[in-house]
């Protein structure tokens, strides 16, 4: 089997052959030979020659991506061009389009920094959302002119709802 | 004393039925409406409901709670930290209703939860505090008055709310210019946050660390401080990191330090275990902060280095036993402790956070690690509290050996289905300035805000490379789950879910 | 050194994977078929197949060992406990192959791997040892010298194996009728369990204690004892519990037999860490046992009550570094450390090994508490291997204090899928005799058999009745798995079993 | 809806029915309200009145029973008559009729303590079984005779191999 995975914005060719009880796994055209156990429904250890990976794989409805841990180490992942790029906020949208600026989790608006018409740039805190009892800012993912603005100060909003959005300049 | 209520949740309410238990006292939970399965509900003896799920509707109400303790026959109450810790109204509600109140007196949460007055009490009491007015700014102040005060003081300036906490109703001023926009503001703030407007203005020290010392006082006149916290690694005025002892206290100050938070308990007839929170500045003097009138946090790293069991003492001070600890070894720390709060945040969004179910996890453990959390798998991380998940605490014989097992145990942490800050604490931990000591209370956001946002863990071409392989490989052995991350598809949350809709259909919350 | 291999397995693996990943240095794990999901192959930086799931077709294997070695580049074979940690072949093809053995010399594990050579070492060194017979039994001993031999040494007293371990090969004799048939069973026990069928005879003691010595000793002569550890709670000749101090131990004992111990490792030349096990008698006189020449099972619980990490120093005196401990410190414990060993048991059928999955698993953490694990869940517990599945271990300020954590941590331990030891400790720290510390070598045995099976953990009225409503409860919110309890119905289980068979389909182990 | 359940050799009557969102049950006549919150597939939390009690509930196939954890005690449970009673290994048997000693896990025969044809009492050991390091004494689960016996020393048997036949004298 051949997919295409992206990791940490490069796209990688691997494929998957099954070989004598192990998988013989090519990426981008370098193979090797790798023992897979399953340790539950979310978790895989691999052995790649001697080493040792544990690896959980869970899905991350908030990015579309899968979310990927190798021992510590936390990892976005996209098969096959299925690829949700940017961060949660950017509510699944291509960088170069509109950026729908959707709340990530259930909470209330308690400032809101930005006007409608205004113009914005990339990581640009937007709104002030707190929930668990935490104020978090939430922030332009490209720069542009925020064309719509849906939430007023003292709103509670679920969590997706449209905060803003903002479009190229 | 028989059965103790805990009015709060979470890891602070498991980490007091422990102490219950070990004591032989029956415990009392509380909880509210997405709190039915929490691990404190489970664990306690009795278990009371006391409302919907948002705090003002639960855990921030004294008649629900007192209501508990009536129906569970609870004969005492502790409050934990948060939510009512520190709310005189309440320990005095807790004992007109007849019942023991694990802390301190509601005169003493009174009068040190004004920061003008704990100032004043502070001064009284021989110990210096940072520059600033000793009283709240009148409402009617004009801007010419306000602005002789605060050449007085000096700039650059902190606007402080008289009731505040957490940075909320905190404006720091560099320029005259902005002193009467900013007074403004932190009123606006500080009455919407605490129901109180007034606010007050103190100097704002060049790199200071945030020091504190931990006191335990009986009924009997004995008031016994601990070896010194270091709490200077925050993020945006919240403890994320905390060691002791502190790198920067030297033996003098250590002396000087504990004996002056104890002068200040003293002066106020303080009873139960307390905090007195100091500014120290780069040439080692220190300056009282406030005074946190409940259990830290953080109070675990004092129990690793000196043994001694703080939320027990809380009880058996309560009960009104004497304090018969030796002053010396409380001063003289056994090796060396640090905590990471874990958070159920994505540091690698912001900080945002990151409600959810806990699918599976592992918790660290083996030598010289401990672990205070409520988490479980299957446990949903509610969106109405504070997202701390666990206090992962180090202990080793000197401070570099706690930070290679902190960062060990970190390696063991393995939470999926929700985002932690633990790739952000591996992150830290290896960090030169961290590793040399070399940081004060605004270090990990001037970090942060030079990082501008890149991801911690940044994975190794060899990790990365793995990462590749094992996504494909799930794809080819689960296909539904690894190649539709949108689809409602993993196994085990797929049952979870049935359990869910069928509890449901039959009148199972 | 830069890279350990682990030649182990379990709980001790892991344990000795965090302190190599403490010092910075690699971890190789082997595993055996029965073991590719075992959590020391998961935490490994490399980890290597070694053979089947038999012992003696791979865990006892040193070419597989060596091999795996050679394969990933390990520099460095830490041995655990058991399996060829007592070795002295295992030890000399180690050193052979150019890696460092992380214990003793080949011949100091050869030397006092016999027991009537450790003997005869002990009495060299001035220490005394149980009377008995200087050497082994000759194969051709007539029963008439035998028997003349036997007076000597007075009855009740015990026919051992030269080799033995763990009560195999042993025999007890109350009168001279029994001695042939005793010598003949215990040599023919001994040539099957250890190779070699000699045998010699010592004194029974009457209602002694187990007490040993643990020793640290590098390459420069420096040979520092421990505090001792009380391990007289026993069940068939096999640790259940320990702790430390001992009860029983006076300073001046301590201080004698501490004295004892590292006089008998000088006289050999030991290094690295052992321990010199004693019997103490009712009149505190004390006797040489044997010498366990590796890490010892029940080691936590010194590194609780002396802040020294043993793991960590195997390593480092195997490096060449010189010991710098502070020799006072090491016979000064703080506080009181118990130990428990969770075993996958049914204490209430005979204690029968309880092999199976995990299904769910909930360790106890927080203030004083240490788990050391290798178990998660959906861990499959091997048959081939000891049944240890944790060792629990608390530490307070003093012994009740201990005792009382003890017991509130094994209340928060919960294993189902398979039965463990747990409840049966939940019984044994509330034993009268237990908790005055009034126990010997052969304490728990003969109160198990007045027992005579009734079962640990007899619940009370209320549980019974929150039990049989738990049970229609069940029934009602999924009659598939309660009332038809043979049925594979319990939803988890058979998403698992799911896995697994996909797992096979597709070529998965 | 109405269960026999035995605990601990004691059979209660127990009856269940909802009642607006929490469960009325009855045992032995005598009713409760419970609120039940299901933790995972095998655990529930049940609060009769303001008591709280984690149950863990096992299918045990080995003794037919259900293994139920209350907090930290463990106790076998059968519902509905459904009861295996006796010990793990009576193999399923009533205790009045012929009782069919198994093995209760992989292991080997390491020593045989009686002979067919041999009178024995109840608990008595027949056989020793070494698994997991441990030798593990097998014992009759009722007096009376050895009918059969199935194996040897030195012999490696299966989890339930028949071991031994013991009938009434």
């Amino acid at each position: 089997m051949q997919y295409e995975v992206e990791v940490n914005h490069r796209i990688r060719q691997v494929s998957v052959r099954r070989a004598d009880g192990r998988f013989v796994v090519g990426v981008d055209g370098r193979e090797c030979t790798i023992d897979v156990a399953r340790i539950d429904a979310h978790t895989l250890s691999l052995l790649v020659g001697t080493s040792s990976y544990d690896v959980s794989v869970v899905a991350d409805p908030a990015s579309g991506q899968l979310a990927l841990s190798v021992g510590a180490v936390v990892l976005g992942v996209s098969l096959n061009g299925r690829r949700r790029w940017g961060r949660r906020e950017d509510g699944g949208h291509d960088a170069d389009g509109p950026h729908q600026l959707k709340a990530p989790m259930p909470g209330k608006i308690v400032r809101v920094l930005v006007k409608a018409g205004e113009a914005v740039r990339q990581r640009q805190p937007l709104v002030v959302i707190e929930a668990m009892k935490m104020e978090n800012e939430l922030r332009a993912a490209r720069d542009g002119v925020v064309a719509e603005l849906h939430v007023a100060e003292g709103q509670s909003v679920d969590a997706g709802a449209l905060v803003a959005v903002v479009v190229p300049a | 004393m028989k059965k103790v209520l805990i009015a709060n949740r979470g890891e602070i309410a498991v980490r007091v039925i422990r102490a219950c238990r070990e004591l032989g006292l029956s415990t009392v939970a509380v909880y509210s409406e997405a709190d039915r399965t929490a691990l404190h509900v489970r664990d306690a003896d009795d278990a009371c409901a006391i409302g919907p799920s948002p705090p003002r509707d639960s855990y921030l109400r004294i008649d629900a709670i007192l209501d508990a303790a009536r129906r569970s026959g609870a004969d005492a109450v502790h409050p934990g930290y948060g939510f009512l810790a520190e709310n005189e109204d309440f320990a005095a509600a807790v004992r007109d209703a007849g019942l023991t109140f694990i802390g301190p007196s509601a005169e003493a949460v009174a009068l040190m939860g004004s920061k003008t007055a704990a100032r004043a009490a502070a001064l009284g009491a021989g110990v210096a505090v940072v520059p600033g007015t000793d009283t709240p700014l009148s409402a009617e102040v004009s801007d010419a008055d306000m602005a002789r005060l605060a050449e007085t003081i000096g700039y650059p300036l902190l606007v402080k709310a008289v009731a505040g906490g957490g940075g909320k109703g905190m404006r720091t001023v560099t320029e005259p210019s902005d002193l009467s926009g900013a007074v403004r503001g932190a009123r606006s703030e500080a009455g919407a946050s605490f129901g109180n407007a007034a606010v007050y203005l103190e100097r704002r020290l060049t790199r200071p660390r945030h020091v504190e010392v931990q006191l335990l006082a009986d009924h009997h006149g004995t008031v016994l401080p601990f070896v010194e916290r270091e709490c200077s690694i925050q993020r945006r005025h919240q403890k994320v990191v905390e060691e002791t002892p502190s790198l920067a206290v030297t033996p003098a100050i250590r002396e000087a330090m504990t004996a002056a938070a104890a002068a200040v308990a003293r002066s106020v007839g303080y009873t139960n275990a307390g905090t007195i929170e100091f500014l120290l500045d780069e040439d080692g003097r220190f300056y009282f902060l406030e005074m946190n009138t409940r259990l830290q946090v953080e109070h675990p790293i004092t129990e690793m280095v000196t043994g001694v069991d703080l939320v027990r003492w809380q009880i058996r001070i309560a009960r009104g036993e004497r304090l018969d600890l030796d002053r010396a070894r409380l001063l003289a720390p056994t090796g060396h402790a640090i905590e990471c709060r874990i958070y159920a945040e994505d540091p690698d969004n912001g900080f945002l956070p990151s409600p959810g179910r806990i699918l599976h996890l592992r918790v660290p453990s083996g030598p010289g690690i401990r672990d205070d959390s409520a988490a479980t798998a299957g446990l949903e991380v509610p969106i109405f509290y504070d997202p701390l998940i666990s206090k992962l605490i180090a202990w080793a014989e000197d401070r570099p050996s706690a930070i290679r097992r902190m960062k060990r145990a970190l390696g063991e942490y393995v939470v999926t289905g929700i985002k932690t800050t633990v790739p952000f604490f591996a992150w830290l931990l290896d960090e030169p300035d961290f590793l040399a000591g070399r940081f004060h209370t605004t270090y990990l956001d001037d970090v942060l805000q030079g990082r501008n946002g890149r991801a911690f863990g940044e994975p190794s071409a060899e990790v990365a490379e793995v990462a590749a392989m094992a996504a494909a490989l799930q794809a080819v052995l689960s296909p539904s789950s690894a190649a539709s991350p949108a689809d409602p598809a993993l196994a085990a949350d797929a049952v979870s879910r049935r359990w869910k809709a069928r509890a449901r259909v039959e009148g199972l919350r």
